[in-house]
């Protein structure tokens, strides 16, 4: 049925031919967590599915079970119409099933032909590995993804982010797989790269490939998919065609009760300068940043992914060491030597890297949010349990945690509620200066207005926030000022007074209006 | 038309089931340290005589002291394998400083010295020059003990003064060594250290995530150096206890002890990884392990045999929780 | 980029060089040719061993237990060889891989199954094995004189003016070349320590792939029971007392990083040949037996500061592209 | 109840140590009424062997006698042991006079000390280079040895030169290092004295390795069983060494001696040792047993059959 059919069924009644992979009755539980009850989902060939789903409605552990990472507790697995099993990844990519995860999941170290080829590269007679043709095909799987910019035989490491994306679907491509999963793949590309992301979409449909996206930005999906299948808590609550569906209707379903969007209106009470920054350097990241945040502000910083908006926060807040500049707070200089440092200050860094620099997996959530307030929850350097609890209470209901205790190891919550947690936690140190890195990457669309409410609220408390983030909308909805940087450099500051969003791309990009 | 609901109440703490009590680290070495204790009364005649029950607790009181430092330097991520090699060194400039006539209070003050600097060394070349701990003590681990063989050669140092000989030889009260008061207390501290303070939070926190724990205002490097000068230092008062309980110095000793420290701490339920552990665990592992050894010993059964005995038990103890959890679970693999 | 990747060993041999000149400088003959074969052959079972050990360590894992494998499996030949000296020594060669395969068999079983940490588990088996040894013997060691000669003649034999022994060491090296470059088993190890969730998802078995690498050190070890045995003819419960940190810090030398990922067969060898002339040149020339102990520590320091050098990553340098444009 | 002797050995496999067992357990069948306790730790350290005299102390033995690895180190918990009412001796490796009640040297000390470097110079007319490869630098008998054959050398045997001592450890493949050391760095080297049973043997397969036979003469004190293979190949002309089976039955004799008969163990005292006779204890309340015996290609094959 795969090959004959492709042509015919392309756009009229777009269910007419058989899944590809149809999932039925799927279950799946962790200790403690039911993660998924009873799903199905099926995709088709040629065809873009997006599933949809508020944080930790079940959709990477799908993903999991789909790439055989994980084994369900019940349900059955089909592919082209006959039942399988996926004890392993390798039985997966038997079967022609591969995945960009959402975490990115490639070797650093080793070249790119090797990351596109590992498992699978191809033997001499010898049964050894023929590293000759597997760089000529590597070479080629790039350049019919018109990726040939990306040496085969450079390390991963030297690759920008955009490009690591690229090595990763090219590996997709070269298994010759019939179904491709992306398990929201734009959250760390810019829109430049997004849109080439979306142009290799377009290629592999016409390929004949059956796709499932998932992602939290509704242009996208809007954008790109075909079929929608929602999940709420771990259930499947409505799938159809896309056109055939209006957002605030999948919005309703996702979360069972609608949600407008609008960015919260604030009443700009910008007062006396709080922060100033002059001269700025470090020997390889950035040069010469400098600027002023005022009390009741919300500084906007726009960019392209790697344009080192990161590495001036870090410096700002104490991590990274600068090589020269000066950085005043209430007009008082400040040398911040340590995260520590900053944070006495009153000047707090929400990473953007979740996983790696936001929660400690491994510790329970009231232990992660009151690490950095450790200070105060104790008292003479002693613990202090019930002070640490309702600390803890306090912040992360107002977020709206999902969460079955306060006790439960922060590593079984998923992604978005993670990312609350770290929000929490910065929050409780009660900072004069708070800078959030990418604040809403990879959080559903009902938590994310609940974040920038609760960022409309700080600086109505008085409060001086820094937003970093690759979101136009959300910079255009959030910012009082924008200033946007290029390659370690400030590229251009603007008022958010008229500003619109070419502008805001075509600086960031550095082409000329 | 937006209904904000109202934010979910989220519990402190869900109640344990019994069953995770039960089935805790701790538990189990309680049950094994008492049938330990029930095995070795049962099977010699000379086990339970106060005197032996005193004699016992000489096998793994100076482990036991480093055992604790350890314990937390492990918790956060790191590893001293040169512990050993710092009681020689210790104790070498401990005989050195006894030709050069010093007092019991002048060594006791040199021993700790000592450990407290090589510790410290060891953290410097950990936190300042950011090197994987396990290569680094590898490394200093000869170096602390070649300096001590470059110092004495063949030679012993001994003449330690009368009063020097309590520390490792004496009794507090009857048959209560001074030692195991010494350990007693260490685990108090320690366990007060890693359990009730800011300090042993963060060093949870640095165990489980150094780079979220940095960004979250945890000094990491000086933390981690702390626990290297802790180590040393404990290594250092150990030093001092085992100098004295030998009445002199030879730069061969202690050796091959750091692989036992460990063994007590990974025995104790810390985790190897870095992140969990407890003190009381690490207490109840060094009881079992004293245990073990003198109760084999009175049978006269040699210690490489012994040994055996306590690597099957470090490799049982550990097994059993994830094999009974997979038995519970209905999927043994 | 190759030549980028082949720095660290080309510094070593470097550093080798350095050393041996700085040895003749007092001892003359010691850069003989006839000499560093010698210097080749007495590092031969330190190249192996370390050869083992650095596919462990490249997963991420350690073995603790080789040292009490070599132990266990020397005893075993070496009692074999006393009872039955007309077992012929290819045969012993066969049994000792074996014997030392089932130990690390165990020790990757342990791993893979039970994933248990392989630092717990080999430090239990550490103690284990070389506890059965004793059991085995009965404490008693055997001596030369119960050896066949064939059991220590066979190592010593000269095969085109080389001893076999340094012939074994030549086809181990050879072996794990291609190992490590040619086939699909290295190239997972390799993997496996660079991101072992990337590996996972990219298909790896990573469980049975450490228990393979496991097996392999476990063969190693064995192997070199036979030939450490009969090398220094005597078999007791002592033997390698302590080695595995030797065999650790050769591949440490070697630039073989304990973070798992980084690390290459040349690094692994040339490792034991600097660790392997430091221990053979300072009796030579006359250095109180007394300072090697702390020569090596030092040396090992060293390599470990200047190999942390080399892996820092330096920044993912932003400015540069501007000034560079 | 039988008394129970506790012999105590520097580590437990050694050769040595094994036939001391078999002529202690021979005087505990004459004697009728001992039980021997054969026992060491495997890896020869002090620390290690206090554990085991700890154990004994704990077992209420009536008299220990240990081959001390430390003559220091051991000296407080043997003193523990004499508190506890326990009769400590020390053979063949001493302790230091606090530690025990007397002290049973196999032989004189300045005897071995002087039949070493005989043994070399014995088949170097002309006078030449030797070099001493030691067991660990901290073993009591052996420093002493070397001590006592410093002394002799200047005045008994002026042409032999003493150029290195080096220490192998016990271990077979350290002293096998040592020794290639020694040949490397001393090419003129005549003879290698190991006075350690494992150093010998290491010494000796080195110089077979390195077809040096008739050019570099091993000798030291060595076991008949485990070295006459290299008297045969001529890679050592002779060794020497004491009986360990009437050390171990003396040592027994002599521990019983003082538990049982209540003999007191002070200067000039004169004790008897069964069928080796008797031994008379000096100011130090040692004693010494018979001069080394000499092993050579005349009479290793009939030895070697019993040691
Ligand atoms: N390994 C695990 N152990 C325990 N619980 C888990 C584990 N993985 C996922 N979960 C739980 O399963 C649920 C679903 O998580 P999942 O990661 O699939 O959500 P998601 O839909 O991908 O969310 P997000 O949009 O935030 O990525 C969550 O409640 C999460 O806490
Ligand atoms: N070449 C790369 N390799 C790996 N990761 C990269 C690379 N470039 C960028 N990243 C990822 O993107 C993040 C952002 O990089 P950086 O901080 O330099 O730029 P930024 O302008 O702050 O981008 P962002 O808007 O994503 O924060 C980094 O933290 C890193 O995780
Ligand atoms: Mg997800
Ligand atoms: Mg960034």
């Amino acid at each position: 049925m795969d090959t004959t059919a492709r042509h015919s069924e392309t756009d009229e009644r777009l269910p007419a031919s058989a899944p590809r992979l149809a999932l039925s009755g799927i279950s799946k539980s962790f200790p403690g967590v039911r993660a998924l009850h009873n799903v199905s989902l099926s995709l088709y060939p040629g065809q873009v599915t997006a599933l949809i789903g508020e944080n930790g409605a079940g959709k990477s552990t799908l993903v999991k079970i789909m790439t055989g990472i994980y084994q369900p507790d019940a349900g059955t697995i089909s592919i082209d119409g006959q039942a399988v099993a996926l004890p392993s990844a390798h039985a997966a990519f038997g079967h022609g099933v591969t995945a960009i995860h959402q975490e990115t999941v490639l070797f650093d170290d080793l070249s790119v032909a090797e990351n596109i080829f590992l498992g699978h590269a191809p033997r001499t007679r010898l049964g050894t590995i023929d590293w000759r043709t597997m760089r000529k095909n590597a070479r080629e799987v790039l350049d019919t993804m018109h990726a040939g910019h990306i040496d085969a035989d450079a390390r991963l490491r030297d690759l920008g982010i955009a490009n690591k994306h690229l090595v990763a679907v090219a590996r997709a491509m070269s298994i010759d797989s019939q179904i491709v999963i992306m398990d929201e793949p734009t959250a760390a590309l810019s829109m430049k790269e997004i849109e080439e992301l979306f142009l290799l979409i377009e290629f592999l449909k016409e390929q004949g490939k059956a796709i499932l996206f998932i992602s939290h930005k509704f242009d996208e999906i809007y954008r790109i998919a075909d079929r929608y299948t929602v999940f709420r808590d771990g259930e499947m609550v409505g799938e159809g065609l896309i056109r055939d569906a209006g957002q605030s209707q999948i919005v309703r379903m996702m979360v069972g009760r609608s949600v407008d969007h609008i960015f919260p209106r604030r009443k700009a009470e910008i007062g006396a300068p709080v922060l100033s920054v002059s001269g700025l350097s470090h020997p390889t990241e950035f040069r010469d940043i400098g600027f002023e945040l005022h009390k009741g502000e919300i500084l906007g910083f726009y960019g392209l992914v790697g344009a080192g908006r990161s590495e001036v926060m870090q410096a700002i807040s104490g991590i990274t060491r600068v090589s020269g500049g000066t950085i005043m707070l209430h007009g008082k200089t400040i040398a911040p030597k340590s995260a520590a440092d900053s944070i006495e200050a009153g000047i707090v860094y929400v990473p953007e890297e979740r996983g790696k620099q936001g929660v400690v997996i491994g510790l329970p959530i009231f232990q992660n949010v009151s690490l950095p307030s450790l200070a105060h929850t104790s008292k003479s350097g002693m613990l202090r349990l019930a002070e640490e609890f309702s600390l803890a209470r306090s912040y992360t209901e107002r977020l709206d945690l999902r969460a079955s205790s306060l006790s439960q190891d922060v590593g079984t919550l998923s992604g978005g509620n993670q990312q609350k947690v770290v929000i929490a936690k910065w929050l409780a140190t009660t900072p004069k200066v708070i800078i959030l890195d990418e604040p809403t990457k990879g959080i559903d669309i009902g938590s994310k207005a609940a974040v920038h409410g609760f960022m409309a609220e700080l600086v109505a408390q008085g409060l001086s926030v820094i937003m970093v983030s690759s979101e136009l909308p959300e910079i255009l909805g959030m910012s009082d000022r924008v200033i946007v940087m290029r390659e370690g450099l400030v590229a251009a500051v603007y008022d958010n007074e008229g500003l619109d969003a070419e502008t805001l791309v075509r600086t960031a990009a550095g082409i000329a209006a | 038309m937006t209904d904000v609901p109202a934010p979910r109440h989220i519990p402190d703490r869900l109640d344990k089931p019994l069953s995770s009590a039960i089935f805790s680290w701790e538990a189990l070495l309680v049950v094994v340290a008492i049938a330990i204790f029930a095995i070795n009364s049962f099977a010699s005649p000379y086990f339970l005589d106060p005197y032996s029950l005193s004699d016992l607790t000489f096998n793994f009181t100076e482990k036991g002291l480093i055992a604790f430092a350890m314990a937390l330097l492990i918790i956060s991520g790191e590893i001293d394998l040169s512990v050993a090699a710092i009681i020689a060194l210790a104790s070498t400039m401990m005989g050195m400083a006894v030709q050069a006539g010093a007092g019991t209070p002048g060594l006791v003050l040199i021993g700790v010295v000592v450990g407290l600097g090589c510790g410290a060394f060891n953290g410097l070349l950990v936190t300042r020059l950011g090197l994987p701990s396990i290569v680094v003590t590898i490394g200093t681990m000869s170096l602390f003990r070649g300096i001590a063989f470059i110092i004495l050669g063949d030679q012993a140092y001994k003449g330690y003064p009368e009063s020097f000989a309590f520390f490792g030889q004496g009794y507090v009260w009857w048959v209560v060594s001074f030692e195991l008061v010494l350990f007693l207390i260490a685990a108090v501290v320690y366990w007060f250290l890693l359990h009730r303070t800011n300090f042993g939070r963060r060093v949870f926190a640095i165990g489980n995530n150094p780079v979220a724990a940095q960004f979250s205002g945890v000094r990491v490097g000086r933390i981690k150096f702390i626990l290297f000068c802790l180590t040393g230092l404990m290594s250092g008062i150990a030093s001092v206890l085992i100098t004295s309980r030998l009445g002199s110095t030879r730069p061969s000793i202690a050796q091959g002890y750091e692989l036992e420290v460990i063994t007590m701490v990974v025995l104790g339920g810390v985790s190897i990884l870095g992140g969990a552990g407890s003190i009381v665990g690490v207490v109840l592992a060094a009881l079992i392990m004293g245990l073990v050894t003198f109760g084999l010993g009175l049978l006269n059964v040699p210690g490489i045999v012994m040994s055996i005995f306590i690597g099957l038990l470090l490799i049982i103890v550990i097994a059993l929780p994830i094999v009974w959890r997979r038995m519970r679970g209905g999927r043994l693999a | 980029m190759k030549a980028f990747l082949k720095y660290r060993e080309i510094w070593l041999l470097a550093a080798i060089v350095v050393l041996i000149g700085l040895i003749s400088t007092r001892y003359p003959a010691f850069a003989d040719l006839g000499n560093l074969r010698q210097v080749f052959n007495d590092t031969s079972i330190l190249m192996i061993l370390a050869l083992g050990q650095m596919v462990v360590i490249l997963t991420r894992s350690i073995d603790l237990s080789m040292a009490s494998n070599l132990c266990f499996t020397g005893m075993v030949v070496a009692m074999l060889n006393a009872a039955h000296p007309a077992i012929p020594i290819p045969l012993l060669i066969v049994i000792a891989l074996a014997v030392g395969l089932m130990l690390g068999a165990i020790n990757g079983l342990l791993v893979w199954r039970l994933n248990i940490p392989s630092i717990v588990v080999t430090l239990g088996t550490l103690t284990i094995y070389r506890g059965a040894t004793f059991v085995l013997s009965g404490g008693a060691w055997v001596n030369a004189d119960k050896m066949s000669a064939d059991f220590i003649g066979f190592q010593r034999a000269a095969f085109l003016g080389i001893p076999v022994l340094s012939w074994i060491a030549i086809l181990v090296i050879a072996l794990f070349f291609v190992l490590m470059t040619r086939t699909a088993l290295g190239r997972s190890i390799h993997a496996i320590g660079v991101n072992p969730t990337a590996s996972v998802y990219a298909g790896i078995d990573v469980g049975r792939t450490k228990f393979v690498v496991f097996c392999i050190s476990g063969m190693i070890g064995g192997l070199c029971g036979y030939l450490w045995i009969s090398r220094y003819v005597i078999a007791s419960v002592e033997v390698a007392n302590g080695y595995e940190l030797n065999i650790i810090a050769a591949c440490v030398i070697g630039g073989i990083s304990i973070a798992g990922g980084i690390g290459s067969v040349g690094g692994a060898v040339l490792g034991a040949l600097f660790l392997g002339i430091i221990s053979n040149a300072l009796p030579v020339i006359n250095i109180s037996p007394f300072w090697q102990m702390a020569i090596s520590g030092s040396a090992i320091i060293l390599a470990v500061v200047l190999n942390a050098r080399g892996e820092r990553q330096q920044g993912r340098i932003i400015l540069k592209k501007v000034e560079a444009a | 109840e039988n008394v129970k002797i506790a012999l105590v050995v520097k580590s437990l496999g050694n050769g040595f140590f094994d036939a001391a067992n078999k002529g202690a357990q021979e005087a505990a069948k004459e004697l009728g009424d001992v039980d021997i306790i054969y026992t060491g730790p495997t890896k020869a350290t002090a620390e290690a062997q206090i554990e085991v005299v700890n154990s004994l102390i704990a077992q209420k033995v009536n008299a220990i006698a240990i081959s001390a690895n430390d003559a220091d180190a051991l000296v407080p918990v043997l003193k523990k042991a004499m508190e506890r009412g326990i009769t400590v001796i020390s053979w063949d490796s001493g302790v230091a006079k606090e530690g025990r009640q007397l002290h049973l040297n196999p032989s004189d000390t300045g005897l071995i000390g002087e039949t070493i470097i005989k043994l070399a110079a014995d088949y170097l007319p002309e006078g030449g280079d030797v070099a001493i490869l030691s067991a660990s630098s901290t073993a009591t008998n052996q420093n002493s040895w070397i001590e006592a054959a410093k002394k002799v050398l200047p005045e008994k045997f002026p042409k032999i030169k003493l150029v290195a001592t080096v220490y192998g450890d016990d271990d077979s493949a350290k002293s096998t290092d040592e020794a290639k050391g020694l040949l490397k760095s001393y090419p003129n080297l005549k003879a290698i004295i190991a006075p350690t049973t494992v150093g010998v043997v290491a010494a000796a397969q080195v110089v077979t390795d390195e077809n040096l036979i008739g050019k570099v003469n091993v000798t030291g004190l060595a076991l008949p069983s485990e070295f006459k293979k290299f008297i045969d190949n001529g890679a050592s002309q002779a060794v020497a060494l004491w009986n360990p089976i009437d050390l171990g039955y003396s040592a027994v004799y002599l521990a019983h001696d003082l538990a049982v008969k209540k003999e007191e163990a002070k200067p000039g005292a004169t004790l008897s040792i069964g069928r080796v006779g008797k031994v008379t204890l000096d100011d130090t309340n040692s004693a010494a047993m018979a001069p080394p015996f000499q092993f050579d290609k005349s009479n290793i094959e009939k030895f070697s059959k019993i040691y």
